[in-house]
């Protein structure tokens, strides 16, 4: 049951990138994932069509951690349609690589992450 | 980087005096146990000198004791060698919830052949009682199969009772039943007796002895004949083929021997350890739980449950400040696999998700034990805010996340 | 005393340069490749990278490859791990009448659950007939197991037109149908290719390779699936239960990088001194016979029956010279074991009886056959000139048997 | 299927005691076990009731060569009521212990001795 993880991977489970909630945020999604039981929860704030700042918080294994992370990391500063191209794959990129028992986690960002692009683009 | 090794009921690293013993059956006397010349007898004389090394680490004879290639083989060896013989008897098997991976296996195994398996519950102190034990006793039942001591939590289950049950329903006419014990991790922390014990198969393995991976042992009670499960040659009596291994044969020996000799002091130190670390853990970390009752449990395992994080995450935080321990969770694609043995004793998900086992070993320092309680808490903290239900936990409190928050790249 | 080892078939000492590869994964490097942390992954990257270094030492991917205890456990799970996943498609193995006994254990144990066995013969050469193969192949045959060299002849198999046998009625529809062999003593001897030699299933054991005894391996085909019979853990992708044996794995890894680059320069000088021990034994030595094909054999192997006397009399003599070699033959009460693979050459007990196997190794010298070949002959003929069917023979002769005993204490 | 043998045992092999055949012998007996066929030839010369020479041959496993060596070793010397008086494990004892698996060896010397000393006694 063992696993490898990347350099990249680590740096994001050491030094999470924008952990954390957001005051007056215009986007809050939460989705857990029914399986296991994994939850990610993803806060934006979004400026002129822009993801100014995002923010996220993980319970779960550590591939859910390093997804928020690369996530949240890399949302900030793109555009809302820029952050609606991003694939499954980006993210699992980002986080520096998810072994294959593991790409659950990416989905699982993915799925939170079209859910606060929703709750973003409803508003006025 | 500092390196804390709290996985000794994972493995341990073989002793520099096991590893002089072996050494010699390396290269010099390389010989083949079956071989009649020199070579072959210098090497059979070795394999006799430490089955009697083995057999004294559990109070059996030499020739109550077969050579395999680990605890898993010896589990396999015992339950399924024994099944087959009494096939004819009885297709009842009585185990406990909480049984290692191996015979865990061979019980779904033999279910799908048309046996029926009980498995005991464990309550909240991780223990199985005699009343279950003889609750589930059949006419048809011929193995009795429970651990020792428990490879998570430590819990030293009540073997000697029902090694008593099991002789008494025997000695009443049930003639075929017979109990196994699985000792694998019971041996590097307390002091083993078959007799006392009243089993009639038990297992072993070298590597949680100090001794390397790949030999263990099976005790089988004089008279008890199995069904060989690797067959072909005459080594250990018929009862399990294949050119013995002769230098790690050697080295369990001496591993053995070195454990009879220093039990005691080893166990005295590694529990007052074990004592500190708890202690430790319970001054700086809130809403923790701890798996398994702890008093009747090995001295070097401390099994904790962290609220609100996983277990995997706060391993891999721990590792990467160079500390091992580990998880009997694992989450993979589509699946939960909270420990079956955290669940067993009630815990929800959560909980056992949050598991942590810290074992510790024969080496274990003051020092270390200390650094470990350095780094800790601090990675719980770390994870806990991270985690949206600790968030929740919390949130009445009105705590300030961000302020508080010690990774690095947080804004408010 | 002056002592040459001519026993590699049955266990060879292991390489230096093995030794100290696998040396740092018994004390620093001793983690359990399961393991989660650092100490696992360290061991996790080791068993991989011998995994690929055994791999190719027979062609084969990574993960085609199943580490095992050793050849016997290998064979075991070879043809029992087959056999028990096609048993509702037939229940009909083709073998040989010359297997190790590990694959006749094996094949005795189906027999009694009802499986049929063929024995294919062997002709005064030692060798299968494919024809026989052919003709022996039923609807319901699901296995094949035929050795690729064996141990006391060293007989090489046409395995490579099996293959292509079995290959052509698996692609005629008989979908189950599968070819093992065990190649355990070939791979000292000659390169192995699994897809030349057409096989789904490869038996290997380390301590034929100067690796440590305890280890081997099996090439299993992709896509084929075998019922495991270690249960319990999750190692060897769920194909072998119990924590592997990382020491030996790595030595393993070692010994068969070695033997890759190795090979052909070995078998050469091995060859050769074989050859120079051949002619040496004929020149002094009458009444012999060469058991086997000469020709399509392993280079380091000789087998001889020497007429009149027994193998294990001459062994015990060979030994107290210090001349270390091995007989099939065991002699034990109310029964005789002559060699059941001398008896299917078609030779008498009296010659199965007097058959010693000489196996040269890769640091056997010339100084170290010279020296067989010195206390060779003068073993023989003492043992001869004890023994009354020499006298019968040599009778006519009036040979004054006193006058001529070098051994002591003789009177005429 | 390994086996230990001991010093003694290993000398009656590499040296073994009164080897050969007899000119005149007065009793050559010889035994065969039918099932393993190992073979011991033994020949005594007897003077007064006593033996003064005794010889053996021997083909078959180390045991049966050892005890044919002790056997005639110990009856050189002996009176033939004496030797009537030995038993298996005189035999085997002298031979320096055989293994479990062996003592089948001890039964063939035995054997051989019998019909010796039966021809012995029928001389006038
Ligand atoms: C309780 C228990 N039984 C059996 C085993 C299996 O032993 P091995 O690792 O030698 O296969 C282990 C350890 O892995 C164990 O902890
Ligand atoms: C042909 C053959 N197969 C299988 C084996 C068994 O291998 P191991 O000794 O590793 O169990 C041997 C050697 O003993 C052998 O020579």
């Amino acid at each position: 049951m063992s696993v490898t993880y990347s350099d990249t991977f680590k740096e994001h489970l050491a030094n999470p990138r924008n952990a954390g909630t957001l005051e007056g945020a215009d986007a809050e999604a939460e989705q857990t994932n029914p399986v296991c039981g994994d939850r990610l929860r993803l806060a934006l704030r979004v400026r002129g069509g822009r993801v100014e700042s995002a923010r996220f918080l993980a319970y779960g294994c550590p591939p859910t951690i390093a997804c928020g992370s690369a996530l949240a990391g890399m949302l900030e500063g793109m555009t809302l349609e820029e952050a609606a191209r991003l694939t499954r794959s980006d993210i699992t990129e980002a986080a520096g690589g998810l072994p294959p028992r593991k790409q659950h986690a990416a989905a699982l960002a993915y799925e939170t992450l079209q859910e606060a692009l929703q709750q973003a683009e409803a508003r006025p | 980087m500092r390196r804390v090794y709290l996985d000794h009921s994972a493995t341990t690293p073989v002793d520099p005096r096991v590893v002089e013993a072996m050494l010699p059956f390396l290269t010099g006397k390389f010989g083949n146990p079956s071989s009649v010349h020199f070579y072959g007898q210098e090497a059979r004389a070795a394999v006799d000198r430490a089955r009697r090394q083995v057999a004294e680490l559990f109070g059996a004879r030499p020739n109550e004791v077969v050579f395999t290639s680990g605890g898993t083989e010896s589990n396999n060896l015992a339950v399924r060698g024994h099944c087959e013989t009494t096939a004819d008897y009885g297709r009842h098997i009585v185990t406990s919830s909480i049984e290692h991976s191996s015979v865990r296996g061979i019980c779904e195994a033999l279910e799908r052949r048309d046996w029926e398996v009980t498995r005991l519950p464990v309550y909240e102190d991780g223990l199985v009682r005699v009343e279950d034990v003889r609750a589930a006793l059949r006419p048809d039942t011929v193995l009795v199969s429970v651990m020792l001591a428990n490879n998570e939590i430590g819990t030293v289950q009540p073997i000697a009772e029902i090694g008593a049950l099991v002789r008494e329903r025997r000695e009443a006419g049930q003639k075929h039943l017979r109990l196994h014990t699985d000792a694998v991790q019971a041996a590097s922390g307390m002091r083993l007796d078959v007799d006392e014990l009243g089993c009639d198969l038990l297992s072993v393995s070298a590597h949680k002895l100090y001794a390397p991976k790949g030999v263990g042992a099976l005790y089988v009670r004089r008279g008890l004949r199995l069904a060989p499960q690797n067959v072909g040659g005459h080594q250990e009596r018929e009862r399990r083929g294949g050119t013995e291994s002769v230098p790690l044969i050697v080295a369990f020996g001496e591993a053995a021997r070195l454990t009879r000799l220093e039990l005691e002091e080893r166990a005295e130190r590694i529990r007052s350890l074990r004592d500190r670390f708890e202690s430790g853990v319970e001054s700086r970390v809130a809403d923790i739980v701890y798996n398994g009752d702890r008093a009747r449990r090995l001295p070097g395992l401390s099994n904790i449950s962290f609220r609100f994080i996983e277990g995997e995450g706060l391993l891999i935080n721990l590792d990467m400040q160079g500390v091992a321990v580990s998880t009997g969770s694992a989450c993979s694609s589509g699946s939960l696999e909270p420990s079956p043995v955290i669940r067993a004793l009630g815990r929800d998900d959560e909980l056992a998700r949050g598991s942590i086992r810290f074992s510790l070993g024969k080496d274990t320092t003051e020092e270390e034990i200390d650094y470990v309680l350095e780094v800790l808490p601090r990675a719980v903290e770390n994870l806990r805010r991270l985690s949206p239900l600790y968030q929740k936990a919390v949130g009445s409190r009105q705590m300030a996340v961000g302020s508080a928050l010690r990774v690095k790249d947080v804004e408010s």
